[in-house]
């Protein structure tokens, strides 16, 4: 596919709707997270409001140029990856700035925001937040394993790394979906995903009981904000990643927000339910479980 | 109680046993035979929960009272073992390998009314107050009252009443 | 499978007082302060501690942040003035502190309860550690990251307090038991309201049964952790549920029955792991022991009658010389208050024996050595501590 | 008042002196070996400095209306408040519904709440935090106990007035306030917030001198620098 001009205002339509859409999805999901525990939880508009007030806030203080850049890399990974994905399939607005190896940067970008933080919050000096990251890290590699491996798998199945032609290669009823063509794949990948997004049981490196919310402890006004409306991103482009491999794409964006949330509804459901695991628990677990699934999926394709 | 304190009086030269309930019961002991008489109550008649080690201030007499009050489980008895020491330069030798948690006690009381314990871990280190340069705030000749005043703002409004005439006006207004 | 045991060997060793010589300038060892400002401490404390890696060298307890001085301000105060800052002692379970400063105070001046008002106290008492152990099922699950159960407890608390507040007209400070009886009596109709509260409180516990304690993640995370060896339990000072998990028997309302606690058929609850997870569970079946304490007590207490003794004028109520210790079940283990009296209108002395005092200084500052730091807070929580009782 | 008798039995250095904020020389596992000066490190040693408004006052205002409604507060207990807090994070009286939020490090958060007496000791943390938070911040002041000393009126270790320490914008009376309080209290917060009237840390920052006088007067090891950002 060649590259035209008319792309990029294409593509920040599409970061645009994701945003908005990512905002209200975060906030429901908090509120769903909320009515569990009995209580009716945040307004819907409470998370602009919060990063509206983040970045009006007066004073910042630095801890070194890296503690700048954390926030800004993590930021890039969200929306890079973003960026790179096809959002939706066929449509010629949002398919962004997809390309035929495409897969091979989406892994890059998924790990890339993880990396900044960590430089970042190294930087920031703050015991927490260098427990917070080593434990980060470790978990994320762990993590990772059976995501790659089951990513392996597909693009194997499918022969190619193009997301859009295994998106392509998905269409025509569910039944030609990843999750039934390589069900081991997608438990493996669902496995990383669960450990990735930051939630129970597999969020020890924020663990607020522990170390006060760890990495991003000493982060604060707009540092803070940025790193808030990633989080909005982030997890919408990692859950794009997995719709694309796994369970067909979208063709519009109404079967879109529907796919995401689903995804999303997933791990919010079981972090409601479950306390955290310690790091070498969680770490034992993606290894246990995740890493043999993941090798069998390749083995069976 | 009383078989109990029959048993242990000549040995340890306790003083009077002041019974308070059936199952309560205060002794005085000296110095000397202080240690002697608490290792025979933990290791031989089954006192073996010290419950709490506290001090009294006898301003007065010129005295601290140590109360160790021992715990019996089996039988749900208590007995107060009670010591006088005086109470310049007042210093007392450490229980802290006897009970672990001794330890916390003694550094209380290092602390609260500035009695020494000798060997006693950490028992100079700050526990409750931090930076304190007045007296040990529960010795009796430390005005609490007095330091408040000096040492905190007031908002200004507030009224105090004497609690006594305060409470005869408004509920006893005919006396007594 | 994949057992990573750290190597202890390395690590510093202890002298005999406990204390370790760490060198900070070797760059192994990092020194963080849990605390005071930290989500995870109970309260207004704060731990020292020394970390190599993720694992815990030293520990130290540091108290003093919620210090008032009540032993110095009781000793200001009259008898009946002491009354109302008695509660502010210990805040989620006030009551016990009011029963034992009104038992002392009766005890030494000979004051008689008359028979409804000490009814009225235990059930007083029993809502108060329903209170105190709806707390600690949140706090336990909310140590470890499951935030949800924290949201029903603190519901059902507050369920309780709308009973406490209809019976004495507070919710957290009651000051509802005086030295020589109660304040009132029970109003119209609290049985039945009280059920409806039970009722639902039990469902709740139902819940938390299957979310908390069924749950494989918690069981992983508590089990075998924080290890308290039943012989130490007296050189430590254990008491209370902390004890009672490891197989002791130690129940002061079953041991030295106070109130009305012999006139009420209950057994002591115990467990036999001595971890967190049996401690969490003898709390939870205590809870509901609780329940089915309080439920006793509306039945067997007689119609209201005399609920307070007659006391003396209280502007010049002298005691006589005389000494005492008084002592309670609370949720945390063994309370009880020391008093001497010198003949004055004033107490000479009134000294506090929290339970927490012996188990968040000594106890834990033992038990946090090797531990990961992950289960710091999981493991304070555990031995249900409240600062102010340690420092008053 | 010192009595003549009494010899003040010896303790631990304390302030400044103490063993860990002294230079030392720190060998790094990979045998790299360099200086750490704790105080220097851990600490900043500017002066606070007052914050200009936006220019624009519809601009202001807007930002006024988001701090309003988006008030996190730092989850620190400092006294027995702190229990009060804890009902209104859940289903019966759900600040969440009002924009209020709890946040774990002083960093992020915007609302300092003074659940009930100060001690001393306490007062030294509670300073520090709120230095650390960043500006525009609040301080609500909870209790009977903060505004004029309460219960502990005569107590050598609370201090009695809040505001003589920290610029408080706001106190709830009672003792302990029911979370209705709170919440009424809270509303009446965002009022004066909207209104522009929530300029507490400019006033901290101005009268600088005069607020660390306050404290150096109370706290007696003051073994921290003056500002610590």
């Amino acid at each position: 596919m060649s590259f035209e001009w008319i792309q990029i205002p294409y593509a920040l339509l599409t970061l645009l709707i994701v945003f908005v859409y990512g905002v209200f999805m975060t906030t429901i999901i908090r509120k769903m997270g909320a009515r569990a525990g009995g209580r009716y939880g945040i307004r819907l508009y409470q998370t602009f409001v919060d990063l509206a007030k983040n970045y009006a806030l007066r004073s910042h203080i630095s801890h070194g140029i890296m503690f700048y850049l954390g926030p800004v890399f993590r930021l890039t990974g969200g929306v890079g990856l973003i960026l790179f994905v096809p959002t939706i399939y066929g449509s010629v607005m949002h398919q962004n700035f997809a390309f035929a190896g495409d897969l091979v940067l989406a892994l890059y970008f998924v790990f890339f925001g993880t990396l900044g933080m960590a430089l970042g919050a190294g930087e920031s000096g703050h015991p927490y937040s260098a427990v917070g990251i080593t434990r980060g890290l470790s978990q994320m590699t762990a993590a990772e394993l059976p995501f790659v491996l089951a990513v392996f798998a597909v693009s194997l199945q499918y022969q190619t790394l193009s997301i859009t032609e295994i998106v392509a290669a998905q269409q025509g009823g569910f039944l030609s979906w990843t999750l039934f063509t390589n069900p081991i794949a997608v438990v493996a990948a669902m496995i990383g995903f669960l450990g990735t997004m930051m939630r129970s049981p597999f969020d020890v490196f924020l663990a607020p009981q522990e170390i006060p919310i760890g990495p991003p402890t000493e982060f604060h006004s707009a540092y803070l904000a940025l790193m808030q409306t990633n989080r909005i991103l982030f997890p919408i482009a990692k859950i794009v990643i997995y719709m694309n491999l796994f369970f067909g794409g979208a063709t519009n964006w109404p079967v879109f927000f529907l796919k995401v949330f689903l995804i999303y509804l997933v791990s919010a459901l079981v972090g409601v339910v479950f306390p955290r695991f310690r790091v070498e628990q969680s770490i034992r677990f993606f290894l246990i479980w995740g890493l043999p699934l993941g090798i069998l999926s390749i083995l069976i394709v | 109680m009383r078989a109990l304190y029959d048993r242990l009086k000549d040995r340890f030269q306790l003083g009077e046993l002041t019974r308070q309930r059936p199952d309560l019961g205060f002794v005085t002991v000296g110095r000397d035979h202080l240690r002697a008489l608490l290792v025979e109550l933990k290791d031989v008649e089954g006192f073996t929960h010290l419950v709490l080690f506290t001090a009294v201030d006898w301003l007065e007499d010129g005295q601290f009272q140590l109360t160790y009050l021992l715990n019996n489980r089996a039988t749900a008895q208590d007995l107060g073992v009670r010591l006088m020491i005086p109470r310049e330069g007042a210093s007392m030798d450490t229980i802290h390998d006897l009970w672990p948690t001794a330890e916390t006690y003694q550094r209380e009381l290092y602390e609260m009314f500035g009695i020494d314990f000798p060997g006693s871990p950490r028992v100079d280190e700050d526990f409750i107050l931090e930076g304190w340069t007045d007296l040990p705030p529960n010795r009796r000749d430390f005005d609490t009252k007095e330091y408040s005043e000096a040492t905190f703002a007031e908002r200004a409004g507030r009224e105090s009443h004497d609690p006594r005439d305060h409470m005869k006006q408004k509920l006893y207004p005919d006396g007594e | 499978m994949f057992k990573i045991e750290p190597d202890r060997s390395q690590y510093p060793a202890h002298n005999p007082d406990g204390s370790c010589d760490i060198d900070l300038s070797s760059g192994k060892y990092v020194k963080i302060w849990h605390g005071p400002n930290h989500p995870g401490i109970t309260g207004n404390m704060s731990l020292e501690l020394t970390i190599c890696g993720d694992e815990v060298v030293e520990g130290r307890t540091r108290v003093g942040y919620l210090h008032r001085g009540f032993e110095k301000l009781m000793e200001r105060r009259t008898f009946i003035q002491v009354f109302p800052i008695v509660c502010r002692v210990c805040v989620p379970e006030p009551d016990l502190n009011e029963y034992c400063y009104a038992a002392a105070i009766e005890e030494l001046a000979g004051i008689e309860v008359p028979d409804y008002a000490n009814w009225m106290r235990t059930l007083i008492l029993e809502m108060g550690r329903f209170n105190s152990y709806m707390m600690y099922l949140g706090g336990q699950s909310g140590s470890l990251g499951m935030g949800v159960i924290g949201q029903w407890t603190t519901y059902v608390r507050d369920l309780m307090l709308d009973r406490f507040e209809e019976l004495t007209g507070a919710r957290v400070y009651h000051m509802f038991i005086l030295p020589g009886g109660v304040r009132d009596v029970l109003p119209d109709g609290f049985a039945a309201r009280m059920e409806e509260t039970l009722k639902t409180a039990e469902r709740y516990l139902d819940d938390v049964d299957k979310v908390m304690f069924q749950n494989a993640v918690f069981n992983k995370r508590t089990r075998g952790v924080g290890y308290i060896d039943p012989a130490l339990f007296d050189s430590y000072g254990v008491t209370g549920p902390t004890a009672r998990a490891g197989g002791a028997t130690t129940d002061v309302r079953r041991d030295a029955p106070y109130l009305k606690y012999d006139e009420l058929d209950f057994e002591p609850v115990t467990g036999t792991d001595s971890d967190i997870w049996a401690r969490a569970d003898v709390r939870r079946r205590d809870t509901r022991l609780s329940i089915d304490l309080i439920r006793q007590i509306l039945v067997k207490m007689q119609k209201p009658g005399e609920y307070f003794a007659k006391i003396p004028n209280v502007l010049h109520w002298k005691i006589p010389y005389g000494e005492t210790y008084i002592r309670g079940e609370s949720s945390r283990g063994e309370y009880g208050y020391y008093l001497v009296t010198d003949g004055t209108g004033y107490p000479r002395r009134i000294n506090v024996r929290g339970p927490s005092y012996t188990h968040a200084m000594a106890l834990l500052e033992r038990l946090i050595v090797n531990t990961n730091i992950s289960d710091v807070g999981a493991l304070m929580v555990s031995l249900h501590t409240y600062p102010p009782e340690i420092e008053r | 008042m010192k009595d003549e008798k009494y010899t003040p039995l010896p303790r631990r250095p304390i302030g400044l002196d103490r063993e860990e904020l002294k230079k030392r020389t720190v060998t790094a596992p990979d045998g790299q070996t360099f200086e750490v000066d704790p105080i220097r490190d851990y600490y900043c040693q500017d002066a606070p400095k007052a914050h200009q408004r936006s220019y624009i006052k519809i601009v202001e205002d807007f930002f006024n209306w988001c701090r309003a409604e988006s008030l996190w507060i730092l989850g620190y207990g400092t006294g027995c408040g702190a229990i009060e807090m804890r009902p209104l994070m859940t289903p019966r009286f759900d600040a969440y519904r009002y924009g209020i939020q709890w946040r774990p490090t002083p960093r992020q958060a915007n609302l300092l709440m003074i659940s009930g007496y100060l001690s001393v000791k306490t007062l030294k943390r509670a300073i520090r935090s709120y230095e650390q938070m960043q500006n525009p911040k609040y301080v609500v002041g909870l209790g009977s106990c903060t505004i004029n000393g309460g219960m502990y009126w005569d107590s050598y270790n609370t201090i009695k007035k809040l505001d003589e320490y920290l610029p408080v914008d706001l106190y709830i009376a009672g003792c302990m306030p029911r979370p209705e309080a709170l919440l009424a209290g809270f509303e009446d917060l965002k009022k004066i917030i909207k209104a522009g009237g929530g300029e507490g840390a400019n006033k901290y920052a101005e009268n600088f001198e005069w607020y660390k006088a306050n404290q150096k007067s109370v706290i007696k090891d003051w073994d921290m620098p003056d500002y610590n950002w």
